[in-house]
């Protein structure tokens, strides 16, 4: 396939389409309350139906309100229709239904939302690529390969200010540049779709509901960088996007998209899937090679960094879902447009996942600098039933919490690491009034107690310890030492660990007890003064 | 023209060559840094984190054992913050398993016992965990006591790297994490063991001891391993 | 100025402490000089005292006794040291607790080894129940200052009491667990 | 938590052990793997066998050329691979941050009580499943269920015994 054909295959699927589609989100998040039931009975629906001609079924992805699935839209109109059920399908081919209340499609849960990871989420079918390519996809790689050299492109992405979407927010530019910079001949790309964090799903959404999207920007890395080869890690927990995405690698290989000559250009870039198989460790680089070297996920110390000595030894490029799913709007819109979205620190979107205790759960892409009440308040519609949030929590095991006071604060990496929180790789858990801080420490201990790899002491035992007295304090059995003891505990656990696991373990217990000093005291033995 | 490789320890000018680590370095300089996972000769994990050093101008603390000496680095390895976090690692170590010293056959000849008192240890500031675990004793010489290890790998490493018959190896996770022989079977009954008895020489502790050994009675002989790394090193692939 | 009220104490250990203490031979003689023993396992004295400077307490906390004669020592005793390994990390004491609770250890030793008349002995009053965990010192009441070791050697008991007599901090120079 | 290690004397029948996994033998020559494709094998094994025992294991390390203990170093390492087989019905709840906030434990207590004693029922925890808007999520025999009760967990329960 040659540049100019991507347009023609557009034009024929554009063409293709029937006047009226039926979309039904069948992303894992309304596939687990009957969105494919809904899809099936659609579609039987519409055989026997007048309209037949005119109307078309298609499952697509995520359409962002998860907690209100399944979601089904009609366009050209656009309504949409939440927790639909089989029967309701009659009135949905039919256009109208005494039953059926659409959703407001103003409200600022969607209004509010700056679209570019998930510009394409439940609008394409992520199981044809024509319809991927027909929404504009693989735009970005034809402009590389036909207009911008490897060395351009790595400069586009520097200067787009694109920073690690997986939480550390590590410029993409400055690794871009260290493999692109390696004359290894033998290089990888690795893209990072562990998305171990409890509560967080934007990764599985985005590879369920566009994978050419994150393919696009591992061959556009391929050409940057030099590398031939690309490996998605995903989790052993998520098969659906595994499906997806060898249907996808298959369907890009089938159009000359992967494989020996991409469009035409003489590049050589294939991708292979790696299935983890539950070790939330790996989601940290270096585990992360061990694995897909078929070894344990046991970290390993750094430097070297993996963008020298790698993959197989090899200099490797490692990105999250969401940060490769950038690249191709910032090579086709120019690094410029990107670095007009976000703060000066932190340009562009990020998506997060809200989840817990909120209104409106679901995937919400906003530009970076908005300040986390308007995420959490405005748009998903703060706590249920009227309930205070206490308070906001982002990255997960490793992140920290945010009290409701400062939910004025910024997304933004350097404003969040100031409160002592984390953007975080996208999960955002909203914890109401009736939240036990010293249970949700115990929580995120327990998880990275369980999940440390047990190579090196601190984490491995200071995660056994630091549970034991949370379990304690929990119990109302704990004293003052009790807490002075998790504070050291917290301290070296931290600074002496090897890798981001344990280094960021104590992260939920020194937020807590920061900003909720007060849920520890009047657990303590003898009352607060004791 | 390359920076010259000079760098200070513990204000301590000392030159190195290329690759060296900041370890070997101090060790060098007569600068004592503790370890325990590290061992001349085998490959370096930086598991235990005992030989955590400060680096000037890096906010991050450096395991000296896997640190590469860099022009002009300036490293300082006993400062109190140091000695704090190697004492509370101690701790976490011997409240993990049951380190009972006193009817241990290593009584005396145990280097976490022996970094204990260097550091001024007279006690454990956290809970011990009590473990129940086991004690195989079906080698004809020698035995495996879990409740006296601490993971730090030395036998998984030397079996794999000096004697090359890897029957040593890691299994479980986190805390729950154990040595094995073979697939998790007897030791015994190992069909790659070749008894040679490095892993039982290099143990720091109790752990791995020839059998029929008393309370007290383990006393090591290395000189045969430096040896055979020795050997082994001139055309080591591990570099 | 007056004597230092000292006294050592005996929960669940063996007395090896208690025999290095008397391995100070001639030394207790400048010691019963020195302090006024006011309670001691080899001393005639029923009920620990109050207001004693400084105790040593041997023997880690198996049972209901021990517990409650720890918590009797903490509150009648300024300086409490953990007096050898039982008391510090638990030792050979604790060695039961790997082993699951106070029942399990009970029904192996009394029911299923004796082969007469196996019974679990039951005497309220008279035999202190045991605890399903045995306790280091520390983790039942706070303790001031440690004497590790299996048992302290007869120097470093001496060297710790000379300075704890001279006013100075109860910490062992070069304390050795085993 | 992850399940302790415990030894187990085995004495492993080359022949039998061969015959057993012919078909894992022939994927692995097939598609050319060599040891960095562990994982592979190890998923493939499982999928087809239910769980990977110590046969299992030792075939793939002869396959592959690897260290038995390394191998059972990775089985045992992740928490998806299973090394004792489980009963013919499965019942994972999830333990993620936003289940855990919506109950799991409480759903998971239910679903051990109800299913204790049962040999063909096996009750387990997982990490995030990633349909967080569906908390709290049970998979029921690979199948997800949102929006899960007490109540819901023991039909579930009920009907797996049933059925078995």
């Amino acid at each position: 396939m040659s540049p100019d054909d991507l347009d023609g295959i557009a034009a024929r699927e554009n063409a293709s389409r029937k006047p009226i589609q039926i979309r039904c989100c069948t992303a894992a998040g309304c596939l687990a309350v009957g969105a494919e039931s809904v899809r099936r009975e659609l579609q039987g629906v519409l055989e026997q139906h007048p309209l037949r001609d005119q109307t078309e079924v298609i499952g697509v992805g995520c359409m962002r309100l998860c907690g209100f699935g399944p979601l089904v839209r009609r366009d050209p109109d656009g309504t949409t229709f939440a927790g639909v059920r089989p029967a309701d399908a009659p009135a949905i081919i039919a256009g109208q239904g005494p039953e059926l209340t659409p959703l407001d499609m103003h409200q600022p849960f969607f209004r509010n939302q700056k679209s570019v990871v998930l510009a394409n989420c439940g609008i394409v079918d992520p199981e044809r690529i024509e319809s991927t390519i027909a929404a504009g996809g693989y735009r970005g790689l034809r402009d590389a390969l036909t207009l911008h050299s490897p060395a351009e492109i790595v400069q586009f992405v520097t200067r787009s200010g694109l920073r690690g979407r997986g939480g550390a927010g590590y410029p993409t530019g400055v690794k871009w540049s260290i493999v692109a910079g390696s004359t290894d001949p033998n290089k990888h790309v690795i893209c990072n779709a562990d998305e171990g964090d409890p509560g967080a799903f934007k990764d599985r959404t985005i590879l369920e509901s566009d994978p050419h999207r994150v393919m696009e920007g591992m061959v556009i890395a391929g050409y940057a960088t030099g590398a031939r080869t690309g490996y998605v890690y995903v989790r052993g927990e998520h098969p659906l996007v595994t499906d997806r995405l060898q249907k996808a690698i298959d369907q890009a290989r089938e159009f000359g998209l992967l494989g020996t000559d991409i469009l035409g250009r003489g590049l050589i870039f294939d991708i292979e899937i790696r299935v983890g198989a539950g070790a939330y460790v790996c989601g940290e680089e270096t585990a992360l090679i061990a694995s897909i070297e078929g070894g344990r996920g046991i970290p390993h110390p750094r430097p070297p960094y993996p963008g020298k000595v790698g993959l197989w030894g090899a200099p490797t490029l490692i990105n999250n879902v969401e940060t490769y799913a950038n690249i191709g709007a910032i090579v086709e819109n120019g690094p410029d447009w990107y670095s007009a979205i976000g703060t000066p620190t932190s340009r562009g979107t990020k998506v997060f996942s809200v989840a817990g205790r909120v209104v409106r759960t679901g995937l919400v892409e906003v530009p970076m600098g908005t300040p986390l009440r308007e995420i959490v308040e405005v748009m998903c519609g703060g706590a249920p039933k009227g309930a205070r949030i206490k308070a906001v929590q982002t990255g997960g095991p490793a992140g920290g919490f945010v009290p409701e006071p400062l939910l004025d604060t910024p997304v933004d990496y350097e404003a969040m690491a100031a409160i002592g929180s984390i953007v975080g790789s996208g999960g955002m858990i909203v914890l109401d009034e009736t939240t036990d801080m010293v249970e949700m420490a115990r929580f995120f201990m327990d998880f990275c107690r369980d999940e440390s790899c047990g190579k090196c002491i601190p984490c491995r035992t200071g995660t056994v310890q630091m549970h034991g007295l949370l379990e304690r304090i929990g119990r109302r059995e704990g004293t003052r030492a009790d807490v002075l003891r998790l504070e050291l505990l917290a301290d070296v656990v931290r600074h002496t660990s090897l890798c981001g696991l344990g280094r960021s373990a104590p992260n939920p217990v020194t937020s807590s007890l920061r900003h909720f000093r007060g849920d520890y005291e009047e657990k303590l033995r003898g009352g607060p003064k004791s | 023209m390359t920076a010259e490789r000079k760098m200070r320890i513990n204000d301590v000018q000392v030159k190195f060559e290329e690759g060296e680590t900041v370890l070997a370095c101090a060790r060098r300089a007569g600068v004592r840094i503790p370890t325990l996972c590290h061992f001349d000769g085998l490959s370096d994990i930086g598991a235990c984190r005992l030989c955590l050093v400060e680096v000037e101008g890096s906010a991050q603390l450096a395991a000296s054992c896997v640190t590469r000496a860099e022009p002009g680095m300036v490293i300082r390895c006993h400062t109190t913050r140091l000695a704090e976090y190697r004492k509370v690692i101690l701790e976490l170590l011997l409240a993990e398993r049951n380190h009972v010293c006193s009817v241990c056959v290593a009584n005396g000849n145990c280097e976490l016992q022996d970094l204990a008192t260097e550091h001024q240890i007279d006690h454990v500031r956290f809970d011990y965990q009590f473990p129940a675990l086991g004690v195989d004793l079906s080698h004809g010489q020698f035995g495996v006591d879990h409740n006296r290890c601490i993971l730090c790998t030395r036998c998984v490493r030397v079996c794999d790297e000096i004697e090359g018959a890897h029957t040593w190896d890691v299994a479980g996770r986190g805390g729950t994490s154990r040595v094995i022989t073979d697939l998790a079977q007897p030791w015994g009954e190992s069909q790659t063991c070749t008894s040679c008895g490095k892993c039982v020489e290099l143990c720091p502790t109790g752990a791995l001891f020839p059998r029929g050994t008393s309370v007290g009675g383990l006393v090591r002989d290395r000189g045969r391993i430096e040896l055979a790394m020795a050997h082994r090193r001139h055309e080591s692939c591990h570099g | 100025m007056s004597r230092l009220r000292f006294a050592t104490a005996w929960l669940a250990g063996c007395s090896g402490c208690h025999m290095s203490f008397l391995d100070l031979d001639e030394w207790l003689a400048d010691l019963g000089r020195l302090v006024e023993i006011v309670y001691c396992p080899i001393i005639d004295v029923k009920e620990y005292p109050d207001h004693v400077d400084v105790a040593l307490v041997e023997g880690a906390v198996a049972n209901e006794d021990n517990r409650e004669m720890a918590r009797r020592i903490r509150d009648r005793t300024r300086v409490v040291v953990a007096f050898g390994d039982c008391a510090v990390t638990g030792n050979v004491t604790a060695m039961r607790n790997p082993l699951g609770s106070a029942r399990t250890v009970l029904e192996r030793s009394y029911l299923e080894l004796p082969t007469l008349a196996p019974a679990i002995p039951a005497a309220p009053g008279i035999l202190p129940v045991l605890e399903d965990r045995v306790r280091p010192l520390q983790e039942v009441i706070a303790v001031d200052g440690f004497l590790p070791g299996c048992p302290p050697p007869a120097g470093m008991i001496r060297e710790f009491l000379e300075g704890v007599i001279a006013g100075g901090p109860p910490v062992a120079r070069r304390p050795r667990f085993g | 938590m992850t399940d302790s290690i415990t030894n187990q004397s085995v004495a492993l029948d080359l022949g039998e052990v061969d015959a057993r996994f012919g078909s894992i033998g022939e994927w692995i020559a097939s598609q050319g793997l060599s040891n960095g494709d562990l994982m592979a094998v190890l998923h493939r094994t499982q999928a087809e066998f239910g769980y990977l025992d110590r046969g299992a294991l030792g075939f793939v390390a002869r396959a592959l050329r690897l260290p038995l203990s390394r191998v059972y170093g990775v089985a045992s390492f992740y928490h998806n691979f299973r090394l004792t087989p489980h009963g013919r019905h499965e019942i994972i709840v999830c333990t993620g941050t936003a289940c855990h906030i919506a109950g799991a434990t409480r759903l998971l207590e239910e679903a051990h009580c109800r299913a204790v004693g049962l040999k063909s029922v096996t009750v387990g925890s997982t990490r995030c499943l990633g349909p967080c808007g569906a908390a709290p999520v049970v998979v029921a025999d690979g199948e997800l269920l949102g929006g899960q009760t007490a109540e819901s967990v023991s039909e579930i329960v009920a009907r797996a015994r049933h059925e078995s």
